[in-house]
């Protein structure tokens, strides 16, 4: 669990939909000791601008191989800078970083929305003996490729789309009180869009069913330093995302 | 003591350094965040995040915004109270070899003195004043744009210490020579800067500032230019050591720093960037010396030549 | 006019502007330099480079260095004179439509007052009064950084000459509203920031600094939040026109000073990169009106919120 | 003759010695009107980091194929950033700048230093009907690729280097009086280091021979605009190296 900063070689790269790419680097030292839910801080150029690093999830790892996998959006410089990297390519990467979800769990539901499907991905194939249930919401039929890329790893999708191009018409959370209710799930686990954790949020603490949620926050070092990721809790402690999260039980969020 | 340490050990103000090259308060933590990336022993010093009597919890809404060859923070001095920091902090940094300094901020000359008692015989190398954040409302950056009051400040803190006292000065002021003067005037052991300069930055879609304080402190290599003349001015204008500090990536960076008069340098954005940094810049200074056949950092200082 | 023209022709004391983004002075020379890569007309005002009432050869030794996202440069000054600017330059541009502003610089107020009197009835569109200079040793920043002076040249040149008088404030001061405020009681009819920060850079390996006069001003994108800060900071408290200015380079850029209060924008050190650029900023601000459905760019002036 | 700022692609790009790349790309606007001693003006990347552009002289020009070559070493960010650069990958140029040479000679002499010798090259194909004879020095023998870029243009090389471990041991000053005994040039052009064209310069007054320098300064605009690049001149007027030179008399210059 050592946290590392060292050299990532890009082995793979490729655009899957609209503006995600994915890409898969070796990084062995820090492939070693990944676990669900944590993110890698990476630095994309030499140059001065852009200056900071980029957080990202990991959406796989495979210690063997030593690689990492990233699911990212080109949303703005970083990012478009990142869609240039080759195979070859060097980046440096800071790892793993974050604390991960609690695996503990015999029936798990899994809710994500956009980007927030990649980390649950990762999570998804760490319950392979207990096989994840699924629930994934997007805007469109555009965003189709999760499904994809979930399908090697477990059969139970549910999906919404805010147009209804593809699965049931709403968000997320719309669906949430039906499944819930129609099976027993000992835990959910949700990352996404800010409206959409509160959401589940305040849908799993009615139905009595513990949840983690995992947060993002503008990080400037991911390493629990400079202080410009934290959030007050329920508890009345001061939280890093960066440290203490990215994941959080539900219950101790100031939504 | 071998020759190697021999190159880059300093002594400011009576802290004794195994390089030149200290970490900013507010961008290493209390350093332990770091001790997975880099051995704490072989930074030269650590200036913990600023520290205040009460616990503090910052600004609200986002914190951090970068900006070109930069960023802002309006972090707002976040920390857990000075009788936490030497409670649980300070213990666990006792146990390395790093000197550390500890940022304080008040609203009162008064607090100052108080932070500084509070901190006599617990372990701390020295203390630096931060005269200068501009991310808090009362205090913070008015003491360091008036002579008098950053002077008040100094004496009361002086009165209560035996340790050490570094004033860090803002640079959002006209004249920071006359600031430098009147802290040393005040009793000042060593003077630091820059902090940060004011800066904002406006979202274009959703019409509202891109910081939830408003304002923001802008630091990183875009301030770099600034910071070496207010060093080289200060430096010349004052007889304390001065340690020079905004926008160091490399040791290039830092040597720019040292020539225009900087006793030692503190690196900070740039820690977020590279965590091995405050080491590797002292690598690089050594490196520097040894290609010219030089035998101590010293005879870099203030070594410009502006004939 | 059709309804291109109206969405972003502004007036700005008097001076009709096709576009709110002008040129800042010393980073477009006379305008004709870049005749060649940019309608001239597209422009909404081209503000020349500072012009003093005898030729001045300015600084010697290298005078410009890349820093970080910027640049800094120590020209000094350099120009034919007024009397050369009138007889050769102006009548070349009176081919064209587009306001000239001239930038004057003197070494007393007296002075100003003599270079507002020299260019009344030439047929140039404003004066704008460089008072924030660093690069030259007499006057120059001097007057940009007491309210005093810096009133006083305004009030001596509003008694020579009818032109609208726009003041250009240097940021390198403690308060920038003190000096608007005054520059604005004296009679200001505009007020245009920021001019460029004081900074250094050496060489480490001649030990020398890199700009033949030791210092020199800091400009481009590294600047930007600075500038942006201290447009939002005078806008608010004055009531004439701020024209503001420092690190454009894109039409996000633009606006966001707009947002912050200027009534119209220049964009300096980014004509040295692209030399269509104050074209193009005008064009995304129009586009960036049009998405939004607004019609015209006074709709935008200062709606930052902060709340 | 009118300058123009325009996307440039890269067609070839190599090392060519040790730091030295051959670059040629298509930018027919410009090409199509470039004269010897003219210079671009380049921007290497979008970031904001490297800024400002790099000026370069054009070491040859086809107007047909609508293509400039340049010849560069690699001193500092810019120019590596630059060496990143593949066939196919666009570079923003400003051109063509500054005035260029007088080519109104019979029998001219090239005499060139360093990377000075890349303009002259192109300046010696103008010469082609009356081939010109080329003075060249460099440090050592790894400035060799000169000689063999000029092979095809011009058969008179004298070659000094410093170390005497290609052609004569010395500076190219050192030669440049015997040649001019030994033959009736009617024009000498100079670039290199400014020590070398002070020389130079100070040679062929004595000789009375007309001498054309090419000089560098550190260059904002290009265009004559920020003033970064004035130098004094004997006749007392300011000049531009931009856009009155790089060119001029030697005459003119203050050295
Ligand atoms: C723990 C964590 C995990 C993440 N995992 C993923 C992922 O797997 N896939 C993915 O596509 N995105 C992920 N993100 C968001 C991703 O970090 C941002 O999209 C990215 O930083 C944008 O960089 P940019 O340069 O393209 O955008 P710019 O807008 O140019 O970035 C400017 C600054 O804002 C920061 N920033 C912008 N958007 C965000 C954001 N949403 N969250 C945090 N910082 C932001 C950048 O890091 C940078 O400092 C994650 C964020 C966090 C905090
Ligand atoms: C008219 C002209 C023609 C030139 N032709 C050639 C050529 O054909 N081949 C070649 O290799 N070089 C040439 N140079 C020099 C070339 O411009 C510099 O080597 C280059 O700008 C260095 O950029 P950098 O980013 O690698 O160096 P850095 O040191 O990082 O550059 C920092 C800043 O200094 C400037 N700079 C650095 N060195 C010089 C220099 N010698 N002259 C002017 N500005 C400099 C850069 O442009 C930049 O603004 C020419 C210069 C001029 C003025
Ligand atoms: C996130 C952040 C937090 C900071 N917090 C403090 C602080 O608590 N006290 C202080 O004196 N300076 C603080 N600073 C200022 C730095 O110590 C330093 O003076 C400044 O950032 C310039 O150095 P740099 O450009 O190397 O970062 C902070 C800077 C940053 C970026
Ligand atoms: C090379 C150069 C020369 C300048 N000359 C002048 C001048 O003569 N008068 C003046 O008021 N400002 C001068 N300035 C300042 C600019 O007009 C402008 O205020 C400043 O550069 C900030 O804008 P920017 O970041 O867009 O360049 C000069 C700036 C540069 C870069
Ligand atoms: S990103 Fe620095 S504390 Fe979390
Ligand atoms: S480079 Fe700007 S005037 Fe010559």
């Amino acid at each position: 669990m050592t946290k590392t900063c060292a050299a990532a070689r890009v082995i793979e790269h490729s655009l899957i939909a609209g503006d995600v790419w994915k890409m898969v680097v070796v990084v062995p030292e820090i492939a070693a000791t990944t676990r669900p839910g944590q993110f890698v801080h990476i630095r994309l150029t030499d140059t001065l601008d852009p200056l900071l690093r980029r957080p990202f999830s990991i959406a796989d790892c495979n210690a063997a191989q030593g690689t990492l996998t990233l699911i990212y959006r080109v949303v703005g410089r970083g990012t478009a800078l990142m869609t240039k990297l080759k195979p070859g390519d060097t980046l440096s990467c800071m790892g793993p970083l974050g604390n991960g979800f609690d695996l503990a769990a015999r029936r798990p539901l899994l809710v994500g929305g956009g980007m927030g499907l990649a980390p649950l991905l990762f999570l998804a194939r760490a319950f392979c003996s207990c096989p994840a249930t699924v629930l994934m919401g997007g805007r469109n039929d555009r965003e189709l490729f999760w499904p994809e890329l979930y399908a090697g790893v477990c059969q139970n999708f549910h999906i919404t789309s805010d147009d209804g191009s593809i699965g049931h018409r709403g968000f997320t959370v719309d669906l949430l009180p039906e499944l819930l209710e129609r099976d027993k799930f000992d835990i959910v686990y949700a990352c996404g869009p800010h409206a959409m954790l509160k959401g589940v949020a305040a849908i799993t603490a009615e139905y009595d069913v513990p949840c983690q949620v995992s947060l993002e926050d503008y990080m400037a070092c991911g390493v629990g330093a400079c202080l410009s990721c934290t959030c007050a809790s329920t508890s009345g402690k001061r939280h890093k995302v960066c440290t203490d999260g990215p994941v959080f039980p539900a219950g101790e969020v100031v939504w | 003591m071998n020759t190697t340490e021999s190159k880059l050990t300093v002594n400011i103000a009576g802290i004794k350094m195994k390089t030149p090259v200290m970490t900013a308060s507010g961008t290493f933590g209390f350093g332990l965040e770091y001790s997975d990336f880099v051995d704490l022993n072989q930074i030269g010093a650590i200036v913990v995040k600023g520290t205040t009597l009460a616990p503090k919890i910052g600004n609200s809404g986002r914190r951090i915004a970068e900006t070109p060859a930069g960023m802002m923070n309006c972090i707002g001095l976040e920390n857990p109270g000075v009788d936490e920091f030497i409670a649980k902090t300070m213990p666990k940094l006792a146990a390395y070899q790093v000197p550390v300094i500890v940022n304080i901020s008040g609203n009162t000359a008064e607090e100052y003195g108080e932070l500084a008692a509070r901190l006599e015989e617990t372990g701390v190398a020295g203390l630096e004043l931060n005269i200068s954040c501009p991310n808090v409302k009362q205090g913070g950056i008015a003491f360091g744009t008036c002579p008098e009051s950053a002077g008040e400040v100094v004496r009361q803190v002086k009165k209560k210490t035996s340790l050490p006292v570094i004033v860090k000065l803002s640079p959002n002021v006209t004249d920071i020579v006359l600031m430098a003067k009147a802290v040393e005037a005040a009793g000042a052991d060593a003077i630091s800067l820059i902090n940060t300069l004011l800066g904002m930055a406006i979202d274009i879609n959703t019409w509202r500032p891109v910081l939830g304080n408003t304002v923001g402190g802008l630091s990183g290599p875009a301030v770099k230019p600034v910071a070496v003349r207010m060093v080289w001015q200060v430096a010349r204008a004052v007889n304390v050591p001065v340690i020079g500090m905004g926008g160091i990536m490399t040791a290039e960076d830092a040597l720019e720093f040292i020539l225009a008069g900087a006793s030692t340098v503190a690196v900070g954005t740039a820690n977020f960037v590279n965590p091995r940094v405050a080491v590797e810049v002292a690598e690089g200074i050594e490196n520097y010396l040894t290609e010219r056949g030089l035998q101590h950092v010293g005879e870099l200082i203030g070594k410009v030549n502006c004939g």
